[in-house]
């Protein structure tokens, strides 16, 4: 399949970038850690608290640092003049998007549900909880990643600040944001969580259907 | 097979140029020519489709090219002022990499040949970010030996390059032609395309 | 006099780790045996804690090498800003991913022994917060060391983050002190652990001179490899008996 | 003054350039607001749980706004090469650099300290533990923006990735954490700012005093 | 003036050049050649002291370069390969800015005389952004006329320009040279600067 080829040629390009700073892979956990630590430092260090705040804390932390990675999603290859090219080339350019973005959930997401458990421990979550926490996390940070993509690509042309695409994204990220944090707050006070996944999990199939063709219209109108 | 109909681009309150027409065909080059800020840049852009005209239409074998971009991406060569090289790649990744996001495999030996012609066969395994503003231009031009495109265009490609190299991109463009392709180019230094290919030389003047 | 200069020349610093590294190698593994046959056979259990508190003749000598790895990092750091040493570089660079380590070792086994001793993995008491600190800048230098590819430079930014770095470890050390105490009281205080047998002492600090050989060890071939890398087209590595056997 | 007029050129060249894309004066503060806006989402409504976590929260919220205009400080005037010419001017490099800190501080800082008796309100904080927040603010956020430029210029060279500099800032930010939110709890707990404050101004004073300096020492290296 | 005694200069495991020694005087030029790759802007880097030598010293009136920053940067003009402009303010305030850094205060008019002397006239309030690629880089020369400077280190000029920019470059130049400044440029297009002003021309080699 000739477009399946362009897809993984376009992830694994960006794959093999990231591996060239081995830190990148990374720092998106680290930010992800270093932010969840503030936490007690900021609130002070009374367990109840911390682990009545836990999971919605670490979704707010996911979803910062999903942010933090994409804004170099196009920005990048803008920048250096590459962007042109992949807008050049003769496959779909919603196929090589779509693996960009693929790339960015493997680099700033993934590693994220990932390293959750270790963050929930010191809060001293129970183990189901933590659970519960990673399979939101694993549903929502793609969807992060995808709506975070479509205001990466808008605020191109507006030399991308950093602050922008969050400003464009956080509102579309609310929704993923309630519902993931409110599976496991709702798992805790012993409410079951399947409604937040389903409604999880249609955003995400909603996404994955749309973003990246917004992510592309985007791309162009940016570009002109 | 590259036509252009009424073009004309106006930029803030400038109008860069108005009413271009132009039809190219296999085996011919146009050669733009004009003073810095003239608008040979944005022609270009337009052409190859990453802008659009204020007015007009560009047609690529008689058909709009804003409706069929997969086909006239497959046939166009662009290569912009931009180095357009990720920094942190080697050359051959660099050029591997836009290969197979062109949809195209390329052996790691043709990627190699085609640097070794560029004289960059000692540095195909260093990263973009340390090559001199030079050999990332000439490692960029190496694509137009990996890629069979019809419609070749250059925005200054002797930019940066050294007596050398720029003989050698003229004796590659010269081929380009005498195998029937397309060429629209842009440069400062006027280029020597062979007397016998036939071509247009188009001169825009700045606003004032 | 010692030419302390002369040492300082990665050629002559070369061939000298190459005959200390044994040495300190022994030494790592002749006191690792002696230190872990104190902690295991002649310390007694104890009274509250049963056999779990052993995990102290880990946990302790690794949380000071953490300490003072930073330390040392810091002084090689200050030595290669004031005097251009390339070899000051190659052992902070060197020494990092050791001090790392045992940074990582003391959260580990003390996250290990504080679920049997508080019945979670982790309380934001001070000294924990302050080690989880110092593992983050550990990491913020392996971090930047490894984003800039330049080796020079590379050294001298990571130079100035680890002053950087140290001038704030005490600050840090105290202000999450203060933060703690401020908010509750000492519900959990490790100092308050029991008055530590003489024996006890002596295990630890065998301990700790185990890891003090093994950090040098390690450290030490660490350098050597980095020294061949950056410096493999110099004449004095053409003439090391290895690279001319290989070629 | 010579070395003034150095001071303010690079003052007035960094606010005027703020100035021309007339968002990023707001994105500081819009971050802080959508942060601030987040929590509750993340955590839940409760008054009484927001009220107690909001000085801390807003305290991390204002350092996470910081942080994110950071990597601009000097990446972008690196990539467009204009930090050469800065670094090649005939006046001392660190009364440009202190200038460029200062203008980072009046468009990352400010703005979020006069903001925060808005968000104050929202979380029905008391109207003195508000002008509490207000002061710690006041001394923190340029200590912030003070300790943070250290971190920007080191990872200039590093391809100054977002995530990079929030990782080798974060633990120097630590104790300005502390202290500027421990203020305002400790006010709020009846106890007392006073030794709070003095420990910022000093930290202040410390550096004011340095932080430029190993600025300049930062830049020098990374520009080699 | 300006002497480079011994300088060598590593890039990775290469060699670029070695044990240089250079002496410049008063109304002299020196001009770098050498294929792409060679060492040019490595060199250019070091003598502006933007980048350390591997080995050896840069000399300003007898005294490295090092211990006197702040004395050598005021009589150093140093224009590189970067465009070196604010793309978002105009090229007024982006000269405006440079110079005030550089603690000269220059009166609106100046520049305008200096941009008008460049042929940007017309663009002086244009976003830095919108200009061509020669419209920036002559922006950028107009810092030469604004800025009282002994040495001027200039790293291929010409890129980019039109003819007439290149001879106006070319005039000002020799200008420089004649009032006893001291002149140190690398180009593909070989310079004219004038049959009385002495100078030499160093030959860089690209490392095999
Ligand atoms: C992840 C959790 C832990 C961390 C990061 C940690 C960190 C440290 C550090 C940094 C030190 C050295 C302090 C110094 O010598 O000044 C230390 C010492 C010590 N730790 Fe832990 N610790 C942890 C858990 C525990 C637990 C659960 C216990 C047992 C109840 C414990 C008992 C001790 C003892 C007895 C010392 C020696 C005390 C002294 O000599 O002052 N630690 N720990
Ligand atoms: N928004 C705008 N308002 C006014 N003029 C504009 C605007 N945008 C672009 N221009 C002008 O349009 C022209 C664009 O020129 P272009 O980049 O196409 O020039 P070029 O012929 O490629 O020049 P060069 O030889 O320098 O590369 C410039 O003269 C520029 O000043
Ligand atoms: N880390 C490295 N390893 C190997 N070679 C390197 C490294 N860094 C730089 N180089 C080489 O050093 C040279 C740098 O050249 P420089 O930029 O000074 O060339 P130049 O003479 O200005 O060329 P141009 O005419 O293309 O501008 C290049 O040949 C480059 O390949
Ligand atoms: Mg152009
Ligand atoms: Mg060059």
């Amino acid at each position: 399949m000739p477009v399946l080829a362009a897809y993984f040629a376009a992830l694994q390009r960006d794959l093999l970038l990231v591996m060239r700073r081995k830190t990148e892979v990374l720092t998106a956990l680290f930010f992800f850690v270093i932010v969840t630590t503030l936490l007690p430092l900021g609130i002070g260090p009374e367990p109840d608290l911390l682990r009545k705040i836990a999971p919605g804390a670490m979704w707010i932390a996911a979803l910062l640092a999903t942010l933090l990675g994409l804004q170099r999603l196009f920005a990048a290859d803008h920048a250096d003049g590459t962007l042109e090219q992949i807008v050049l080339s003769p496959e779909p350019l919603c196929v090589l998007v779509a693996g960009k973005i693929t790339a960015h959930w493997l680099v700033c997401g993934l590693p994220l549900v990932l390293l959750a458990p270790v963050i929930g421990l010191q809060f001293d979550l129970p183990a189901d909880a933590i659970g519960i926490l990673m399979l939101s996390l694993l549903i929502g940070t793609p969807l992060l990643s995808l709506l975070g993509a479509i205001g990466a690509a808008l605020t191109l042309g507006a030399r991308g600040s950093a602050l922008l695409v969050s400003l464009l994204v956080m509102p579309l990220y609310i929704p993923t944001l309630i519902f993931g944090a409110g599976a496991v707050e709702s798992y805790i006070a012993g409410l079951g969580a399947s409604g937040h996944f389903s409604l999880l999990g249609a955003l995400l199939i909603l996404a994955a259907a749309f973003a990246p063709w917004a992510t592309t219209a985007a791309l162009r109108i940016s570009l002109e | 097979m590259l036509a252009a109909s009424k073009l004309s681009c106006i930029r803030g309150t400038q109008t860069l140029f108005n009413d271009i027409n132009l039809q190219l065909d296999a085996g011919q080059w146009l050669y733009l020519q004009g003073e810095n800020g003239a608008g040979k840049t944005s022609l270009l852009r337009i052409l190859a489709g990453l802008s659009l005209p204020t007015e007009g239409e560009v047609l690529w074998q008689n058909a709009p090219i804003a409706q069929q971009r997969s086909q006239y991406h497959q046939d166009l060569l662009y290569i912009g002022h931009h180095a357009g090289l990720k920094e942190d790649l080697t050359l051959t990744e660099n050029l591997q990499a836009l290969c197979r996001m062109d949809g195209l495999r390329i052996s790691d030996a043709a990627i190699r040949e085609a640097l070794t012609r560029m004289g960059l066969a000692k540095r195909q395994h260093l990263p973009a970010r340390v090559l001199s503003a030079g050999q990332k231009r000439r490692g960029l031009l190496a694509r137009a030996l990996l890629r069979p495109a019809k419609l070749w265009i250059l925005d200054e490609p002797f930019n940066a390059l050294d007596i050398n190299a720029i003989a050698d991109v003229q004796r590659l463009l010269k081929a380009h032609l005498a195998s029937g392709g397309l060429l629209v180019l842009t440069s400062h230094q006027p280029p020597d395309l062979g007397i016998d290919a036939p071509g247009f030389i188009l001169n825009l003047s700045v606003p004032r | 006099m010692i030419n302390w200069f002369k040492y300082s020349a990665p050629s002559t610093f070369y061939p000298l780790a190459g005959k200390l590294i044994p040495v300190f190698w022994t030494l790592a593994a002749l006191l690792g045996a002696i230190g872990l046959y104190i902690s295991f056979f002649v310390a007694p259990t104890d009274a509250q804690q049963g056999e779990g508190y052993r995990i102290i003749f880990i946990h302790v000598p690794a949380s000071w090498m953490s300490m003072f790895i930073y330390c040392i990092m810091a002084f090689w750091s200050l030595l290669g800003l004031t005097f251009n040493t390339r070899l000051s570089g190659m052992m902070t660079r060197a020494l990092a991913p050791t001090g790392a380590l045992f940074a990582f070792l003391s959260l580990w086994t003390g996250a290990l022994w504080g679920k049997p001793m508080w019945g979670a993995w982790w309380v934001w008491d001070a000294r924990l917060t302050s080690e989880l600190i110092l593992f983050f800048l550990y990491i913020g230098f392996m971090a930047l060391q490894a984003a800039i590819d330049d080796p020079r430079r590379a050294d001298r930014a990571g130079a100035l983050l680890s002053l950087v770095g140290v001038v704030n470890v005490p600050i840090i050390y105290f202000s999450v002190k203060w933060w703690n105490t401020l908010h509750q009281g000492a519900s959990v205080s490790l100092t308050k652990s029991p008055s530590m047998a003489t024996t006890m002492l002596w295990g630890m600090l065998t301990m700790a001179l185990a890891f003090w050989a093994y950090t040098i060890a390690v450290a030490l071939m660490r350098a050597r490899t980095i020294m061949l890398e950056r410096e493999g087209n110099t004449e004095w590595v053409q003439h090391l008996p290895d690279v001319k056997e290989a070629a």
